[in-house]
């Protein structure tokens, strides 16, 4: 975390500096099936986050050496468009994106069902457009439901959340000033039943400030799950739309 | 895409070709729906997601001080990077770019840099010393074919947008990026005797050839880039090359000049 | 290990934990025998030493003058490598470091940054010209399980024996390295439903999930990792942040501040 | 292409600053067979510039993925020796020197009878050892020349030679100082019949100049390919007379 | 070797500065089986060297396409820690830690009976954890005591030493002063009936100190296989020791 | 090589060795044909193109200013690389230097940095802050066996041919390096119990070892290299250094003090 700058207020008149309650999202946009040459993708705007995701698979591996005889392996690449953050960024992987790839492929790998295909490698990627705190648990967020969108079966939903403390308060998913100037950082990702996938900390809490802040933060991946809930609902919806009109109007469809 | 489906998938398109018409219904000068949405990215200096048919791509423009070349003392520098991110197609791999990404790049970079599309001199800041340096990213989503064309657009468009971040640097108030020309890609491939713009991705797999031909403002070319395995005669580039020309202009007035 | 075996071994562990011990007779939450030696190499201005049951780690510290990050430019910096050589176990290959030696260094430094065990602010030379520079290397030289706590151990206890060369670079004379905090890490994994610390090679290859717990003097916690495809509730959380404080606390004063 | 500066003369009493009029190539020298490793091999100097090319194969892919199973692949590794520009280049591939094994690959494919090794690769090695304005066309004319003479079955030869813009004025075949200074430059490959396998230009051209420009450079090629010939005549001229004497004289070919 | 500074006296009293006569060893240390996961393994300290090498194998080879269908083969990776010398080292092989694996493991690779293991590897990994000269000599014979500790069945040991020369006296098993302000070095490695199986040198030796050198050097290897004997022999007592007790005393087993 | 075809070439050579004579008639001590060119590269500060037997070799010298290394503030520095590349042999692999070409560069840098051939205290510009960088840039072109002896004859004849291009820096005016020994590299291999100096590529596929010896023009030795994985007792040894001296004497005055 970076240092506790004494000057520094994150709080007016009970609210945060960008008018939330400690315990509010941040605004929460998710699209779903944007691209067209991935088998699933969904797009997430996540405060200032705006991040894509994109799912191909269950495919051949290669090299083949990385094939597993039981099950399929799940790859997951998280990686930082150049000019996602206000210093630009060197294209490719750092260790940065690394550890986070690996935490994040093992916060969906719990609820894939990679055993329905031996032998094969289902590939999320995670495209960081533009970053502002939490594009870890964004790119989580968007992954899942790309996973849903490419047809993978899976157990379950997986959302993801941060809880964070600043100015000796904890509130629920830190935006950037917050992330820089705060005391405290914590991600997670948990299924709808609350069984955690991800858990990451760095900074400084109390015994009692993380029992307070893992609820609040579960609080938030349930905030979260509604939205991916819904966005998928409605994507379903739509296709629904789309196919019923040119059953009922064949001779259209045909002149196309 | 196995060899079997391939040779399907040609017999069908050259099934087409010779009924005179495209798989997707367009004739074989015409370029898929465009659209440009620019300022995407609130960090990046400037921006531009490009829609070209399904194809998607998106240009970031970074700006900061540095040094400028030695043979170039007085003047601002462009580096043009483009990443084949694995997220935008089932061929493409991670890593650093390979020889599809580079050529890539180079021929964006190149539509701008020989183009003079942005006054270099201008973004000096120091003599010697210190001048801009410009990153121009092309981070591409979704490919659909004809890559080059959607980032060669997106990159003048996003440099259109894009402010000089000279607050940031103690060096001044932002001010707009000094534009003095707008280059414009337009790309086609022969297959089977025929030329065709705006390839998508099924075209683009069965093209003999392909050529690029980049044109500025006053109608004049500024780069060609030929590729692929083919040959082309003399008849079939004079036909590209002024085919080329109208395309540009029409784009260039629709999105660039409104 | 091949999948027959890794069953079998499997099976034999499952039903040691069904009666409730574990294969080399340990308590769920019982350490293996811990020895630290500090000072072993002389070339390094600070090293330790560390055996966890059979597992070896050396860190090594090593101190230079050099440019502080623009965020920060009053205080020190702190680089933390880890090595994996291929000499510390069959299946480390030679290379940069991968996923897991990424996230080892990683967590290690994380300690040791987020528990603000040592005091950047009085490693600032000149401001925002000239800092010391501390690059903790992290060598693996035997790897029977739970490298973290290993390598975390040696850290801060490497750094507790690191004096800072300031005579060899004209800045004064040598001084401690000032320690402000004691950042333990105590890791557990979840298999069939049980808690163990500290857990063995065999141990890490059935887990299901791993939690490493960082711990400062004052009891608070100032890292959290979860690893491994399992997933763990929260009451398994609380139980393991629950007892790493309290084995943190007994490391810390068996092996630290003696 | 260079800055175009006010102050460089380009044409001094109509010739070029090295004596040359504006349609002509510089001095051409090609020279088969000169490595004993390689299958084939040329060295070639055009005006400044000294390349050497090399063609192993066909032989087998390694790695195996990259076979073809109806035809040789063909690889073309353009490479700059570190001593052969003004300043020391670092050894190795660069983004330039990826795209010029591109495009000069595809000018060398079209002609090559790749359906008749399936499952091979042939090996283009072109070594630049010193650099003067049109590397990569002397290093397709080298790499023709030593695929022919390593045997390769080919429809026909290429040619390689670029015609550039400088001081206003259409010039065929630029050196250093026309390419740094000029305002474009267009280089070419071709058969002998005429048909473009490379064709790329960066500079400023009206559409008019662009047409004469594509007319210059391949009658610059025509020129190039009758050195080419030559060359390749002479070289088989001299085996000829290589072995026929020692079928004439067994008796002195015992003594060695 | 570095620049020959008139002002150092590398003799007081005949003796070196460290105390010891011209043909005398530094402090030699060997510890053999110190490491649980390896194969085999040994830890030795050459006066300020502290060195361990592990060997694996006989393993399969990764990839396969460099196993030989007739024998083993052997690699050998020799690697400094960055904190082993004074000025931190990055981590990694550079050139020089790539001539050194290959000129130990053409040490080692006489005496090994690769033909007993076809189409298998055995690695011999060597690292530094402190450097004060002549680090390759302490690495092969680690190697060297590692490779028998692992049951790797071999012709002979091979040991390891060099001579230097300083102040224009010879000298054996230089330390670091002596390697960095001497006229030479000289590392060998042979058999212990002296077959040479490494041999360099650098620096500046008449055709008579060489002479004298390589006698030297061969006795420093003579008096390093004493050692290297005692530590396996002792860890082969040290092993029986603790296999016997059991034997005769199988109740106590059955409690522990 | 197919084995089979190695065994045949092995037994071939054999037999010609228990005959006392090699495949291209030689005697065992003889050398190929040397020719030696300089000045081949007008862009470089030096060159020269080796060719021993059908090997060849380009060695290109380049000079710039830098900075120098800090334990020796005053004196000049040499880089040495080598390039196999691919074209030279269907063998070479295109990719960094591998484990052969490094120990080439680093035998070619030993033979001029330990003769003290260069007068490395003449290239200092200024004390402490600037110096002249000499990079030797080894270029194989054809390798018919025994690199190492053209490489080094290449490189100390490109140094002999080079001009410190003072005056392109603003150093003063161009001089010829100053060079003060002349180090030439010879090299034998043991087959068979037999020494053979200048080794073929079919000679070097069946050595059990290589040695080369490095001479100064005092006659002493100034570099020893043993290869291989055969062993050569002290006789042996002797006996190449002592052939290794006359022919080092004789290439030295035949190619280089004319």
């Amino acid at each position: 975390m970076g240092e506790n700058d004494a000057n520094i207020t994150f709080f007016k008149d009970g609210l945060r500096l960008d008018g939330r309650r400690a315990d509010e999202l941040r605004p929460l946009k998710i699209e779903v099936g944007i691209l067209a040459r991935a088998d699933g993708s969904c797009y997430i705007e996540m405060g200032g986050n705006k991040v894509i995701a994109a799912v191909y698979g269950p495919r051949e591996v290669h090299p083949r050496h990385l094939q597993e005889v039981t099950r399929a392996i799940v790859r997951y690449r998280y990686n930082m468009a150049s000019f996602s953050v206000e210093e630009r960024k060197r294209p490719g992987p750092d260790r940065r994106s690394y550890e986070l790839s690996k935490v994040s492929r093992e916060a969906l790998e719990p609820v894939i069902l990679t055993s329905y295909f031996p032998r094969s490698v289902i590939d999320v990627f995670v495209e960081v457009l533009q970053a502002d705190a939490g594009t870890r648990t964004a790119g989580i967020n968007a992954a899942s439901v790309a996973l849903a969108d490419a047809g993978i079966p899976m157990k379950s939903m997986i959302s993801s959340c941060a809880a964070g403390k600043v100015g000796g308060q904890l509130v629920l998913d830190p935006m950037k000033e917050e992330d820089n100037y705060g005391e405290a950082d914590m991600p997670i990702a948990m299924t709808p039943d609350g069984r955690i996938t991800l858990l990451q900390m760095d900074g400084h809490m109390t015994r009692e400030e993380l029992k307070t802040a893992l609820d609040m933060a579960m609080g938030g991946c349930r905030q979260v799950y509604e939205v991916q809930r819904k966005a998928l609902i409605d994507k379903y919806n739509q296709m629904e739309a789309e196919i019923i009109p040119d059953q009922e109007q064949p001779q259209e469809a045909e002149v196309l | 895409m196995s060899s079997v489906l391939s040779e399907i998938r040609k017999d069908y398109l050259y099934n087409m070709i010779l009924k005179g018409t495209r798989a997707d219904g367009r004739y074989f000068d015409q370029y898929r729906e465009i659209s440009i949405e620019r300022g995407v990215i609130a960090k990046a200096e400037g921006s531009a997601r490009v829609k070209l048919g399904s194809s998607q791509v998106l240009v970031g423009i970074k700006m900061q001080p540095g040094e400028p070349f030695p043979d170039s003392p007085n003047r601002g520098v462009i580096i043009t990077n483009a990443e084949l991110v694995p997220l935008a197609s089932p061929t493409f791999e991670p890593g650093p770019p390979n020889e599809t990404g580079i050529e890539l790049a180079r021929v964006v970079d190149r539509g701008v840099r020989e183009s003079k599309a942005v006054d270099l001199e201008a973004l000096c800041i120091t003599p010697g010393k210190q001048v801009w340096i410009i990153f121009i990213d092309v981070h591409i989503l979704d490919d659909c074919g004809n890559l080059i064309d959607a980032s060669s657009l997106g990159a003048i468009a996003a440099l259109l947008s894009t402010k000089v971040p000279a607050s940031k640097f103690g060096l001044g108030e932002d001010h707009p990026l000094p534009i003095r020309d707008l280059p414009i890609a337009t790309t086609a491939i022969e297959f089977g005797d025929v030329v065709m713009f705006d390839p998508d991705s099924d075209e683009e797999s069965i093209a003999n050839s392909r050529l690029t031909v980049i044109t500025t403002a006053d109608g004049s070319i500024c780069g060609l880039q030929k590729s692929g395995t083919g040959v082309l005669n003399l008849e079939k580039v004079h036909h590209i090359v002024d085919i080329a020309g109208e395309k540009a202009k029409e784009i260039r007035e629709k999105f660039l000049e409104v």
